[in-house]
């Protein structure tokens, strides 16, 4: 039989996949240092992930979520609020600036989790749910703040935003420590391996005796507590917790997801993927911004390179 | 039913919104029996097994297992009792590997992370057992039919349970998997592990089983020793009387040449695939599994794209590079993969079968002729005995026999003229392979050229009037019905030797 | 003598007319002097300003003048302007902490009420008004309602029967518009946050044939508006000068990169636009 | 058998559960009758169906794209831009009004017509293609009005925005006619089966000898010119091409969609569930308003309704 050397076969074109996507970043990463003097110096790039390390911390919850095959649209909105209690609870009650982010971080955590219990238990649509819940997270914020925002936070709050370790900024090694968690949690844990599973064939892994409500629960709690570490660090990174923070930042978020080769309809892809998708995204609106392109054109410039990159990538999984 | 039974199932009833799939059902397991269940589509059997492995609830009855009353809340509860099934659908993870399936949701671990080199070992030691040689590390998508079959095995015999139960497990096995699962049921049967065996292919069952429980109609109908009964008296029980013959005689006339093909390739798939057809024949084409027969077959249908070679019908060559292209030459595939590439579940029995040709049935060349439809379906359901409470009824609510006659409903509709069968009675009773059978007679009879691919040895040398002989991508041979047998054919399926028309 | 100069412009969006009059008059501006201008949107979300601002940063500008979104969010990138040692200058909104050498704005609580004073006036000190109010948490919407709201409460007989969110958007104020007509059938009149959302009420209105007894006054003085003001159809809209505050902007960002001194804050005049 | 049994007892549950869309309509009706003496009054009765009908056009348009199983992100921007280029045309190139709306509707056409053609011959994921022409349509509309709102129509052109036929608003005239012309498509056409084919089982539908990606392609191309006519309404009844005209409408026609019963899977659901879907919103907005609910918490009321429609829904479905 010639199944061994099919099944090597495919595995290589696999490896040859995901390089794809890397190269997609690559080129891209060439293309602009050719185009501008500025593009690859170090404080640029630092730049860029400083930048990207946002939408990438929520985008990894999202790459949870869409493997088990549902969505989250709420997310910009969780951040929003989990941003904005935390800031609150600092400068509004007073609060002790851990217990105000553990505050937080249980508030994103909790809406979350309302999701998830909607998904999972209720049975609703993840869209629909997630949709609601940005109207309502967005609402419950303004309502909090009152529609200002929040600012006057002390040195050490500004840390986590704004701090740096060496020259890497905090935002970015919080980025790393949770990329490499998330991988690990994926890759080795029954519980990444059951999002998949979940993704793959939600019946046949609930035949396997796998509580897969419980499972898509978590992924939705999970995905509210890391909008809200976002939300914490972009609060402190703007000095400030704005009321529309976050806004349209679930779009950016799937995108990065999608363009890092994760199948909408679940089951399959990496976090890996995710942060090169983000990557992408982030390389491109820096460029675009250093090569002084103006606004308008910005956005066809970023819709077609996104779908050139789409298109490359698809290209290559087809054969 | 003496004292010693493992297993009693007693008074089962299992009510669907508006069907009673099991009607006060009996059914009892002793240690170390292989107990068939045996009853047309839809009899009940999957149900009545689920009710054991605590899938569905039952609505009445009880279950004994040792002698104690169990009521399992779910499939972990049944597993945790000791209780394994292997599901008549392919119940497997696409994205996750071969071991990861096998062991889903009872992974080794070391710590909080799952042990992969303990897990692989393991998956390893099953397979091994089972003698098929698959990677642990595999992806099961990239698996075939049989392959994934053969891990859903293995995942059932992983879990060490005192009770299995085997919902159809040889449906898309070849013979030599086949017989590797009967070792291994020998081999269980003699570790005292009861076995529950479902499946239509009688002479399994009278290989291999120590009694046989038959239902119909939701009904127990009855429990016999198969030392004690024939397949006579069992498909009587089945089907509430009896069938003469398996197979019907075919009688060919072989016409004029319809198709001619030469040199066709698909790449890494196909290569040089010549033959010819005729009017009023059957082409039988047999093969191992893997050996591309689906893949000629497609390729004739225009599904691939980089196809190369010649295609004469009747005697003008034809492009055919999509399945629309191929409909409208009047030539019909009905695929192996009834669920993925046949039914659209979700649509009813009436526009499944007029689907192919709906611009036919048009008002002004743009509405939909309702009531021509609906009599389209209902001509095919009175036709083809298919069981369905109306043509409205959604496709999903068939039993798998009746579905399968929905799909050869939506291929006769076209009225072509090549016709090919892939896998045709794939997971199909008794009663109604016989009606396939007594189908594709009648279209011979009509003068339809056919094609028949199938992984049942008999009925390729029962029903064709000449067999090619396929082998990894390749026509190996071609024999006429008087020449072939199981012999010559399997010699040329595993490639030993290369023949023409012996 | 000052042809290197680089200025780089942050402007909160491109996606209103007021802030392409300010990014016009700006880039009007440089250009008659030749001097290079850097551009940025930031689509009105304080994080991709802070991120364009960090990219003009790394294109080493000499002089960086930002609209903010938001007058707290700026500060992280005011800050990081004054980290790297490049000069800031506000337009139309102040930021609320950093080294600002200049600010350039016209005073929105000063507009709104300018704009609730008008309307009084013209009411005789007493009716019935509806506020269509911008996006919440926006300061241009907390600001013109401040301002408003704040001469609303000096007159007792003037009563704020409705406030609803139009998003300053056209179709929505339209829409917001016709739902709060079913639901007053006495109105006098209608402040709107800005002139999109005026111009979608006056349709309303006029659908509703509820024109002669409802006046309107809008805010930003865009064009469709000002025609509006002189068929009769506006009462009135709050004029701001974008253009010359984009302008004014970039002469004052030259006379920083030339170490000339500039006042701390420079008002643009606001001018109540009546028939 | 029981058979027959069945398939009335399914078939009066589907009817009761279509009906249980409409209840939830119907109980929203009623409780702002209520709450308000306005509302049930034919003049806010008509101004509701007005309103509504920009949504309603846009998510017909996209219940067919969702029952091939996909969907667009796209339609927000696609309006704005037909919008844009149909006031340009008369405002800006002198052009006869007709004209200038064949041209409108054309550009729309073609901007779907790319959709269709990204996602059914470069297969493409929906999600990605239609999320990129979001972004460059808008960039196109921005480019092409410079970011400045078109307008100084005649009164002819306002009539399709502004006009009556008798009480009725002619957009609802419009979105009537759409409504009938739709639902026939989709009732009685082969096209409107081949959708619901294609969402149940793309691959035996192409099997059966129907070419996939044409219908594909005409149902994105069909939906840009759904988008192009909604566009074309909004110009002429705001007396004003608006360059961002549209944003976020793409996630209420979705929510009207998924509200009127049709599963995002594809293969299910009716053009009847989306106006009920659409009028459930626009009822509620207009409900919201007329009792001056505060802006923040209108944001919580609309998103916990909606969870309630669609729960009550999926909960009668279930049984
Ligand atoms: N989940 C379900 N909902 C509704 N009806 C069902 C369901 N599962 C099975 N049925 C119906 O119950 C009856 C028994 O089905 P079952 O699957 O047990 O048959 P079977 O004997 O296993 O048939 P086959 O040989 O085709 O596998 C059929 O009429 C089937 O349509
Ligand atoms: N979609 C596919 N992608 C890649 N390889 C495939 C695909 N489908 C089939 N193959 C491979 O092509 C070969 C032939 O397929 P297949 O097993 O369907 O052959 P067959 O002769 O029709 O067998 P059978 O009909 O008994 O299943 C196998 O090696 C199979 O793994
Ligand atoms: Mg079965
Ligand atoms: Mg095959």
């Amino acid at each position: 039989m010639n199944k061994p050397a099919k099944i090597e076969n495919k595995s290589f074109l696999e490896i040859l996949n995901k390089f794809k996507t890397g190269i997609g970043l690559i080129i891209l990463v060439v293309v602009l240092s050719l185009l501008s003097e500025y593009f690859l110096t170090i404080p640029n790039l630092l730049n860029v992930v400083r930048q990207v390390s946002i939408i990438a911390i929520i985008s990894f919850g999202m790459t949870m979520v869409i493997l088990t095959g549902g969505i989250d649209l709420s997310v910009g909105s969780l951040l929003a609020f989990s941003g904005a209690i935390t800031a609150g609870m600092i400068v509004n009650s007073g609060l002790n600036i851990f217990l105000a982010i553990l505050i937080g971080l249980a508030a994103g955590t909790l809406l979350g989790l309302f999701n998830g219990i909607a998904v999972a238990k209720a049975k609703l649509p993840a869209f629909i749910v997630t949709l609601a819940m940005m109207t309502i997270a967005r609402g419950f914020t303004l309502i909090y703040t009152d529609g200002r925002p929040i600012s006057g936070f002390n040195q050490l709050f500004r840390f986590f935003g704004a701090g740096y370790l060496g020259r890497i900024p905090i935002p970015v090694v919080i980025m790393l420590i949770l990329l490499f968690i998330i991988y690990i949690l994926l890759k080795k844990t029954p519980f990444g391996r059951y999002l998949y599973a979940i993704g793959g064939n939600e019946n046949a892994t609930k035949l396997s005796g796998i509580n897969t409500e419980k499972i898509k629960i978590a992924v939705y709690a999970l995905n509210g507590f890391l909008a809200a570490v976002s939300g914490i660090i972009l609060t402190s990174r703007l000095n400030s917790a704005q009321p529309m923070a976050g806004e349209g930042y679930e779009l950016d978020a799937i995108a990065a997801v999608v363009l890092g080769g994760t199948s909408l309809a679940g089951g399959s892809g990496t976090v890996i993927g995710t942060i090169i998708g983000a990557l992408i995204i982030a390389v491109l609106n820096n460029g675009l911004n250093l090569l002084n392109v103006s606004s308008f054109y910005q956005l066809v410039a970023k819709g077609g390179v996104i779908l050139l990159a789409v298109f490359l990538d698809r290209k290559s999984q087809q054969r | 039913m003496g004292k010693s039974s493992l297993l009693e199932m007693k008074g089962i009833s299992k009510l669907f919104p508006g069907v009673k799939a099991l009607d006060k059902v009996n059914f009892s397991l002793k240690k170390g029996q292989v107990h068939a269940l045996l009853g047309e589509n839809g009899a009940g059997k999957s149900t009545l097994m689920k009710v054991l492995n605590g899938i569905y609830q039952p609505d009445d009855g009880e279950i004994l297992f040792k002698g104690k009353k169990v009521e399992f809340q779910g499939p972990a509860a049944a597993q945790d009792a000791g209780l394994a099934i292997i599901h008549q659908e392919l119940e497997l993870i696409p994205y996750l590997t071969v071991a990861e399936n096998m062991y889903l949701g009872r992974e080794p671990r070391k710590g909080v992370f799952i042990n992969y080199q303990l897990l692989h070992q393991q998956t390893a030691e099953i397979l091994n057992l089972l003698g098929v040689e698959i990677d642990p590390a595999a992806k099961v998508k990239d698996l075939n039919i049989g392959s994934q079959q053969m891990v859903e095995i293995a995942k059932a015999v992983s879990q060490s349970a005192e009770i299995l139960v085997m919902d159809e497990p040889t449906s898309s096995l070849t013979n030599q998997e086949i017989e590797i699962l009967f070792k291994l049921i020998e081999r269980l049967k003699k570790q005292g592990i009861a076995i529950v065996y479902i499946s239509h292919r009688m002479e399994e069952v009278f290989r291999i089983c120590d009694q046989v429980t038959v239902l119909r109609d939701g009904n127990f109908v009855g429990q016999v020793a198969t030392a004690e009964t024939d397949e006579d008296q069992l498909i009587k029980m089945m089907v509430g009387r009896t069938i003469a013959d398996r197979f019907p005689t075919m009688k060919f006339e072989p016409g004029a040449e319809t198709l001619k093909v030469e040199n066709l390739n698909v790449p890494d798939l196909l290569t040089d695939a010549s033959f010819s057809l005729h009017k009023g024949e059957i082409l039988g084409i047999a093969g191992l599994m893997g050996s591309g027969r689906t893949e000629l077959a497609k390729a004739l249908f225009g599904v691939f794209k980089e196809t190369t070679g010649n295609i004469f019908f009747k005697g003008e060559k034809i492009t055919i590079d999509s399945p629309a292209v191929a409909i409208k030459n009047g030539i019909y595939y009905l695929s192996e993969d009834r669920k993925g590439e046949g039914l659209i579940l979700g649509l009813s029995v009436a526009e499944n079968i007029s689907i192919s040709v709906l611009k036919k049935l048009l008002y002004g060349g743009t509405f939909i002729k309702e009531k021509a439809e609906q009599d389209l379906a209902n001509e095919y359901i009175a036709d083809l005995k298919i069981k369905t409470p109306s043509a409205s009824q959604r496709v999903e609510n068939l039993s798998g026999g009746n579905q399968q006659k929905v799909v050869i409903s939506k291929l006769l509709s076209t009225q072509p003229e090549v016709v090919i069968f892939d896998e045709p009675t794939r997971g199909i009773d008794v009663g109604a392979k016989r009606e396939i059978y007594d189908l594709m007679q009648q279209l011979v009879a009509e003068g339809v050229a056919v094609i028949l691919i199938s992984s049942e040895l008999p009925e390729v040398l029962n029903l064709s009037n000449r067999i090619l002989v396929m082998h990894e991508g390749k026509i190996k041979g071609e024999l006429t019905a008087a020449a072939a047998d199981q012999e010559s054919v399997m010699k040329l399926a595993t490639g030993r030797r290369s023949q023409k028309d012996e | 003598m000052a042809q290197d100069i680089k200025i780089g412009l942050a402007v909160s969006t491109l996606n209103n007319p007021f802030f392409v009059d300010l990014k016009d008059g700006a880039e009007a501006k440089a250009a008659e002097l030749g001097i290079e201008i850097l551009t940025v949107d930031a689509q009105d979300d304080a994080a991709s300003q802070l991120s364009s601002v960090e990219d003009l940063l790394i294109k080493q500008i000499d002089v960086l003048i930002v609209n903010p979104v938001d007058g707290n969010a700026v500060v992280a990138a005011v800050s990081a302007a004054n980290a790297a040692g490049v000069p800031v200058i506000t337009v139309d909104r102040a930021a609320e902490g950093g080294d600002v050498v200049s600010h350039i704005a016209s005073d929105n609580v000063a507009g709104g009420e300018m704009a609730g004073a008008f309307i009084a006036k013209q009411l005789g000190e007493s009716g019935k008004v509806v506020e269509l109010e911008g996006i919440p948490g926006t300061s241009a919407a907390r600001d013109r309602g401040k301002g408003f709201n704040q001469s609303m409460d000096k007159y007792s007989d003037m009563e704020v029967i409705a406030r609803q969110p139009a998003a300053f958007d056209r179709a929505e104020g339209m829409t917001v518009m016709e739902n709060i007509l079913q639901g007053n059938p006495e109105i006098d009149a209608v402040f709107a946050h800005n002139d999109n959302m005026a111009l979608g009420a006056m349709e309303a209105i006029s659908a509703a044939g509820r024109s002669d007894q409802i006046m309107i006054v809008g805010f930003d003085a865009i064009s469709d508006a000002v025609a509006a003001v002189k068929a009769g159809k506006l009462a009135a809209t709050v004029a701001q000068k974008p253009d010359l505050m984009g302008a004014m902007a970039v002469e004052t960002a030259i006379k920083v990169a030339n170490g000339e001194t500039v006042p701390e804050y420079t008002p643009v005049p606001l001018e109540l636009i009546t028939k």
